[in-house]
């Protein structure tokens, strides 16, 4: 039997490998960065579906509002390439497309390995249980991930200070 | 601030080394910012000392603020770090001398950042060895504190000397200042060949490095090692020990490097080396032979004292015999360091009794004495030859009407480092005198051959460049000598009036190192 | 209710993709494309745990969340050196950036 | 306040004056002048209430009857080295001397130095004034006298001197009082050398201080002995201490079969000789003369040559320790030597030289030389009598043969003639009737030290120690110090006749002018204690005058020892001789000198023949110790500590040793490393047919690019992940 979470589940999946599969293999950069805003749209269906309710909502804000627009951005600010209709790939395509289908095969056997385990069930949300305000408290109560999250925080700062060094256009060389 | 109650000896110990890798990520170019952040940041482990020194309980046996950490378990070293008032006073010493260094440094203009960084290195390093409460961590700190001294005087000495390498085999010309770290690193690490094998015979035998239980153990060891009676084996570990420290301190005829360190060192450096880290040799006498080895010290006492006497008095004669005024200042050091050690051998001979107890007051005042008009005579050398750019007596003379500040201070601390009463040197120099005359009665009589000539080099350094007629080449035009500047008026300033506070009142730290004294020893 | 296995059965395809894209597409660009794969692959797969183990335990979630701040902190100086790149050689082919070749 | 409090503070004012001039005013001539005379004048208002105090205790220096106060200095194991101070008969008396000379030396300074007048022409500090270029009212250019160009300088310089001197009297230990004598050590080389850019005054102020420093250093070893016999250094406590003393006197020292006492006096009192210039260490006090005359003054009259034998007195008890009373102790004989053979010494030389102030730095030597020839006969009172008149009249010929060089100096200024040695008495004479108030002053000066009968202080003191001698038949001293007597009379009389009688020699003793009043009024208040002071110690039985004023001085610093010294009896004889050398030199020297004309030679040349020349030269002591002692020890210094054993010896077997090192290590690299290793180990087999064809081969596999190495990662993952997962788990 199949209930609706499940419907909704296999859709996003297939959602998610197909434009997965399109964005390692357009030849246009730009659509390639369009199918990735598709597949990370599935994933956030994913979440929900989970009821990560926050993280569904994340997903859809930071990583395509952000990360996928930035992407974009680069692509057009590397134009050369993004006219180029040439082969998107490179000598060794063949190598790589069998490794990556060996580490499915190895990442599947070890799932299958577990066997019945891992057909478990999500239990039910326990009453009165909110996961929004418990991650909250989790990411700032001192005995919860304070101390990660400030670094995370600071990472994050200097990614940008780095990143905007970097990119920097000094004019005088 | 909890932390740095039950930290303090730490903090202070590695505050230099905290400071500088800041320092390191400064950009190399930023040298004012380096030289003030290098002598700011020196200046919290003094303070941080001045702090200890109010809460140090002079009355208490044994050692305090102790702190433990395991740190090597296999071979049962542990990161032991304690404090008595024989350390504390050379800690003080320590890190008073080193922020004025830093301070006298800031007219080094090359690779200021790289200076810095080792100038703090160097600091953390001679800490180390005070502060050590375990044999192995002793060791470690006696090392580390050659590295940087080795490139301060390699890189920063002064560029342009030459020295003649004498020998049977024919002699050349080789650069001073490579010459004099060489000779500088190569002394100190054959001394501590033997004093490494030492350490590590009392380590693997009792199984411990800790220093309290290693001196009870060590002295109770009567079987026989290696195949040798266990007096036999003392004695030999004895001499490893003492040759080592011996060469630091250095005791004639170990001393020929120190000359040569010391000229071609730069000026914050002499001071540092004078003032601090021959003091290093004295207190391993002080900490690990006497409280090891007091029946063998007993019985070499006698060498000792001839060792001392001969640094004594063949230190101030070839101090006398130069015409650099550096090389004066820095032979007048193994003058200087003789007492310290005569000092020391009369006590070995009657350890235990009032005349020891003076001699051992003496000569751990003596040493903190010497850091400072050594310091201070070595910065006054540097100082003119910043100017000058020559440290050749013969080409100076009636300097004082163009630099009379200059020539005060000059006079002042050498003064200091003549052992003029009402001054500092004289207060420890009689107490070595007085200690170790009934128990060595010739050593002294002779030495006192020394304290003479001490006069006449210090003499004779003021009577060629501040008297006499007045060389012209330095009154006008270019080579016009200016007078001694703020800054360099403010690194005096603190040893020079030590120089006097310690003269007339010396009860404040004599008291601290006499509690120790005895009860270290008795 | 979906079992635990198709979830990671989804991540496991998806980071297969992804490694693929990363080791087989020649701009950089889409190389970092493919990076982004892989990192939601994880994410779904620490998700997936959250939901079926304890709740109350945050740790799923949160290291989530710290993966999409590192994600972003990755394509930021990832993107940054690719224009920086761009600039200097005039191109974000992967295979032509070889300096390093001996 | 309380007398112990004013005790301490007496070296006080002069130690601040020298820092606040050193630090702060040294800029403004005034400012300083003021802050060193007023200085000075606050310790001497201390020190007359001390006392005077000190004068109204009864029975004062007996037991607890004195000034003292002391405080725990250095800790020494369980016990404390105390210091503190103590004023006693015998520092009584010597602080009067002592107050009273600094101040009247501090305000003769302000004369001497020129204050108030102009700025020299081409004056430079460390070189005495030169004159300035004044022009007056008319028109004229006249040359004066120019001021001091260091003048603050000199005044914070005896500031420190006066405090090292309080310092010493009030001590109550040998331990300060070395202190304050190492001061006054110091300052007595940086006065000496004050015009420090005259090579002589520089090599003048060395000598000072290495001769007295040869003294010092074994007075410190002295000070080592004391200290370990007894465990004190106070004077309480060891020389008021019968059993200490004795103690002392019983223990041998092994060496030369003195007694611990004996060897410790003997080790004390070389100090002395350097201080107080005794022979074979008075060499540098005629040198000395370099500085300027107030310091002569300072350090030859009135304090520092004094403190030395000040301490001899102080440590009469210990030197005296096994004595009974009749023969001399070999510690005691070799004091008495010393001073005796001193006395005759340098009188000898005093009588043929022609500068005023060496001939008055000999005569000191000679004085100094009666002192500790008395206190090695064990006349203490005597010589602490002499100690006292001798500080007031030689301070005032010091201070009146300084009087005396700047009226020559103003003459030579007018002139303009600068050949002329201002100080050569054969270039003055006549100048009784230019400097009048010098004149007289100095001629009591003089008769004080010859010891002219009955009105001068010298004659009492002097007589004392003859009279000590006579009546303890030490015949062999009395016979040299009469004679010594005779010749000072002599040689004093030479002194006034050349300088102030007869007829001016040259133009510039004719244009000499009297000096300011600073300068002229400490010689008054001098010449008055010259005179009046031998009334305080007039012998009781001497016909005539004793008994009309007690012997005051005898009683109260008699008290001082434990066995209050007898007076002498006394004999005609001793008294006769007194007379007749003194009033027989005088006469002497007024008849040979009377008729000297300018450019004549000393009439004694011809009379002494080669004696003359030997004497002039000082006995070639000079040229002695520069071959016998100077040379060798430049000697060893440079050639033998540093060259040869330092350079060659120690450095030469580091070297050969390296050397070696070397040469092993080089034979291995040349013989082995490079043929068999390198060559043929590394190179052939190595290198050549190995390595190389294996690294190009390799080398295609760096292609540059990131993705291929990233396929080599990811293959190389997954092998070992299949092999961990095949063979382990």
């Amino acid at each position: 039997m199949i209930d609706a979470s499940q419907v909704i589940f296999l859709l996003s999946a297939g959602l998610i490998v197909v434009s997965a599969v399109m964005v390692v293999s357009v030849r246009n950069l730009v659509h390639a960065a369009l199918w990735l805003v598709s597949t990370l749209f599935g994933v956030a269906v994913v979440y929900a579906v989970l009821e990560a309710s926050f993280l569904a909502v994340a997903q859809v804000v930071v990583y395509i509002g952000a990360i996928a627009i930035m992407f974009i951005f680069a692509v057009m600010l590397t134009r050369r390439d993004l006219l180029s209709k040439s082969e998107q790939t490179n000598a060794n395509w063949v190598w790589a497309l069998g490794l990556a289908a060996i580490v499915f095969v190895a990442l599947a056997f070890i799932i299958s390995g577990y066997g019945a385990s891992l057909n478990r069930l999500p239990a039910a949300m326990p009453e009165g249980y909110d996961p929004i305000s418990a991650l909250g408290n989790a990411l700032v109560s001192p005995e919860g991930f304070a101390l990660p999250f400030e670094v995370a925080s600071v990472l994050l700062l200097a990614a940008l200070v780095g990143s905007v060094y970097v990119a920097l256009n000094k004019a005088k060389e | 601030m909890d932390f740095i109650n039950t930290h303090l000896l730490s903090t202070i110990l590695f505050f230099p080394v905290f400071a500088a890798l800041v320092i390191l990520f400064f950009p190399k170019e930023q040298v004012a910012l380096i030289r003030w952040t290098a002598l700011l940041s020196s200046l919290v482990p003094f303070g941080l000392t001045v702090w200890l020194w109010t809460m140090f309980d002079p009355q208490a046996a044994g050692f305090q603020f102790e702190e433990i950490y395991p740190w090597y378990e296999a071979i049962h070293s542990s990161f032991h770090l304690g404090i008595d008032g024989l350390s504390l006073s050379m800690v003080l010493l320590t890190t008073l001398l080193t922020p004025l260094a830093l301070l006298a440094s800031f007219s080094v203009q090359d690779k200021v950042k790289a200076y810095m960084m080792l100038f703090l290195f160097l600091e953390t390093g001679m800490l180390g060895v005070f502060l050590a409460m375990d044999l192995l961590i002793f060791f470690v700190f006696w090392e580390i504190g050659l590295v940087p001294m080795y490139f301060l005087i390699n890189q920063w000495g002064s560029p342009k000397g030459e020295r003649e390498v004498w020998s049977p085999f024919g002699s050349y010309i080789t650069s001073a200042r490579n010459y004099a770290s060489l000779k500088f690193m190569v002394y100190t690490m054959a001394g501590s060949l033997g004093l490494l094998l030492a350490v590590q015979m009392l380590g693997v035998l009792f199984q411990t490095y800790d220093l309290a239980t290693l001196v009870a153990q060590w002295s109770a060891f009567d079987g026989t090692l290696f195949g040798m009676d266990a007096s036999r084996v003392k004695v030999i570990a004895f001499w490893a020990f003492t040759i080592a420290f011996a060469l630091k301190v250095p005791v004639w005829p170990f001393h020929t490097w120190l000359p040569d360190a010391h000229t071609e060192a730069p000026t914050a450096g002499s001071m540092i080396l004078a003032g601090v880290l021959l003091k290093l040799g004295a207190y391993g006498f002080l900490r690990l032979v006497l409280p090891f080895y007091p029946v063998e010290a007993q019985q070499y006492a006698g060498w000792m004292a001839f060792l001392a006497t001969m640094a004594i008095v063949f230190g101030a004669f070839a101090s006398f015999g130069q015409t650099d005024f550096k090389r004066l200042v820095a032979y007048s050091s193994v003058n200087h360091m003789g007492f310290v050690l005569l000092g020391i051998a009369a006590a070995a001979k009657a350890i235990g009794t009032p005349d020891a107890t003076i001699a051992l007051n003496g000569a751990v005042l003596q040493m903190f004495n010497h850091g400072l008009s050594a310091a201070g005579m070595f910065f006054l050398v540097g100082v003119i030859y910043e100017r000058a750019h020559t440290r050749d007596l013969d080409k100076f003379g009636g300097l004082f009407p163009i630099i009379p500040v200059y020539g005060g201070i000059l006079i002042f601390t050498s003064m200091a480092s003549l052992g003029l009463p009402g001054l500092n040197g004289f207060v420890s120099e009689f107490l070595v005198v007085r200690g170790s005359f009934p128990l060595l009665p010739v050593f002294t009589a002779v030495s006192m051959l020394g304290l003479l000539f001490t006069g006449a080099y210090i003499l004779k350094g003021i009577r060629k460049v501040l008297h006499g007629p007045l060389n012209e080449h330095w009154a006008h035009g270019e080579h016009k000598l200016t007078d001694i500047n703020l800054r360099e008026i403010l690194v005096m300033a603190p040893l020079m009036a030590l120089i006097l506070i310690l003269g007339i009142y010396p009860m404040w730290l004599l008291d601290v190192i006499n509690k120790a004294m005895l009860l270290l020893f008795s | 209710m979906i079992p635990l296995s198709w979830f990671l059965y989804l991540s496991a395809v998806l980071f297969s993709i992804g490694l693929y894209g990363v080791l087989a597409r020649k701009n950089a660009i889409a190389i970092l494309l493919g990076v982004e794969l892989m990192l939601n692959a994880v994410n779904i797969n620490l998700v997936a745990f959250w939901r079926m183990g304890n709740l109350a335990l945050m740790t799923g979630q949160v290291f989530a969340i710290i993966v999409f701040a590192v994600a972003a902190a990755e394509v930021a100086v990832g993107l940054s050196l690719v224009i920086s790149v761009y600039r200097r050689h005039n191109t974000v082919i992967a295979d032509e950036l070889n300096l390093m070749k001996w | 306040m309380a007398t112990e409090t004013i005790v301490w503070l007496l070296p006080l004012p002069p130690l601040l004056a020298f820092f606040l001039i050193v630090l702060f005013t040294n800029k403004s001539k005034a400012l300083s002048h003021s802050i060193g005379v007023g200085a000075a004048l606050l310790s001497f208002v201390g020190s007359m209430v001390v006392f005077f105090r000190a004068l109204s205790v009864e029975h004062f220096g007996e037991g607890e009857h004195i000034f003292a106060s002391s405080i725990p200095w250095l800790p020494t194991g369980d016990t404390f080295l105390r210091v503190g101070v103590q004023i006693d008969p015998l520092s009584a008396v010597v602080l009067f001397f002592v107050a009273w000379t600094i101040l009247m030396i501090f305000l003769y300074s302000v004369g001497y130095h020129n204050f108030g007048q102009p700025k020299g022409d081409h004056d430079h500090p460390g070189l005495p004034p030169h004159g300035a270029t004044v022009t007056d009212a008319h028109g004229h250019k006249h040359t004066v006298l120019s001021v001091e160009p260091m003048y603050s300088r000199f005044f914070a310089f005896l500031g420190l001197f006066a405090a090292g001197m309080y310092t010493l009297v009030i001590s109550d230990n040998l331990l300060t009082l070395f202190v304050g004598w190492e001061i006054m050590g110091l300052c007595s080389y940086l006065l000496i050398g004050f015009w420090y850019a005259k090579p002589s005054a520089r090599n003048a102020a060395i000598k000072a201080f290495m001769t007295t420093r040869v003294g010092d250093v074994f007075m410190l070893l002295g000070l080592a002995y004391l200290y370990s016999a007894t465990g004190t250094l106070s004077y309480r406590e060891i020389f008021y201490n019968q059993e200490v003393l004795h103690h002392l006197a019983e223990t041998s020292s092994h060496v030369f079969g003195l007694s611990a006492a004996g060897l410790i006096a003997l080790l004390l009192f070389i100090g002395t000789i350097g201080k107080s210039a005794q022979w074979p260490l008075h060499i540098w006090l005629p040198d000395a003369m370099e500085g300027p005359t107030p310091v002569s003054a300072m350090i030859h009259a009135a304090t520092m040559v004094s403190a030395g034998v000040y301490m001899v007195i102080r440590i009469f008890p210990l030197l005296t320790a096994d004595w009974h009373g009749h023969d001399l102790t070999t510690a005691m004989s070799v004091v008495a030597f010393i001073g005796t053979f001193t006395a005759i010494f340098a009188a000898t030389i005093a009588v043929a030289q022609n500068d005023i102030k060496k001939v008055l730095a000999y005569s000191t030597i000679s004085q100094l030389g009666f002192m500790i020839s008395a206190l090695g006969m064990g006349a203490y009172i005597a010589a602490a009598f002499h100690l006292v008149t001798h500080a007031f009249f030689k301070a005032l010929l010091f201070l009146g043969s300084g009087s005396v060089i700047h009226g020559m100096e103003h003459g030579v200024l007018h002139t303009g003639n600068h050949h002329v040695d201002p100080q050569d008495m054969w270039n003055m004479g006549g100048l009784r009737k230019k400097m009048p108030i010098t004149f007289w002053t100095f001629l009591i000066g003089g008769f004080a030290l010859s010891g002219f009968p009955l009105v001068t202080a010298g004659f009492w003191s002097k007589d004392e120690i003859l009279a000590d001698a006579f009546a303890h038949g030490h015949w062999a001293i009395l016979i040299t110090l009469s004679t010594a007597a005779l010749l000072t009379a002599f040689y004093t009389m030479r002194q006034i006749t050349l300088t102030f009688l007869g007829e001016p020699r040259t133009k510039e003793a004719e244009h000499a002018h009297e000096t300011p009043w600073t300068m002229t009024l400490p010689l008054a208040v001098l010449a008055v204690f010259a005179l009046g002071y031998g009334w305080v110690g007039i012998p009781e039985h001497f016909p005539g005058l004793g008994g009309l004023l007690p012997n005051w001085f005898h009683h109260f610093v008699g008290a001082t020892l434990l066995e209050h010294p007898e007076a002498v009896e006394f004999s005609p004889i001793p008294l006769g001789i007194s007379l007749l050398v003194a009033l027989g030199g005088l006469t002497l020297g007024w008849l040979v000198y009377k008729d000297v004309k300018a450019g004549q030679p000393d009439p004694l040349q011809k009379p002494l023949g080669v004696l003359y020349p030997f004497l002039q030269n000082k006995w070639y002591f000079d040229e002695f110790y520069a071959f016998f002692v100077i040379k060798p020890m430049t000697w060893i210094s440079e050639e033998f500590s540093y060259k040869w054993m330092d350079r060659q010896l120690i450095d030469g077997i580091l070297h050969t040793v390296a050397q070696t090192a070397l040469w092993i290590g080089s034979s291995l690299r040349n013989y082995f490393d490079k043929p068999i290793i390198n060559e043929l180990l590394g190179d052939k087999l190595g290198a050549y047919w190995t390595f190389q064809p294996a690294g190009r081969a390799l080398s295609k596999a760096q292609t540059g690019r990131v993705q291929s190495y990233l396929i080599g990662a990811v293959a190389v993952f997954l092998l070992v992940a299949a092999a961990l997962y095949l063979f382990i788990f």
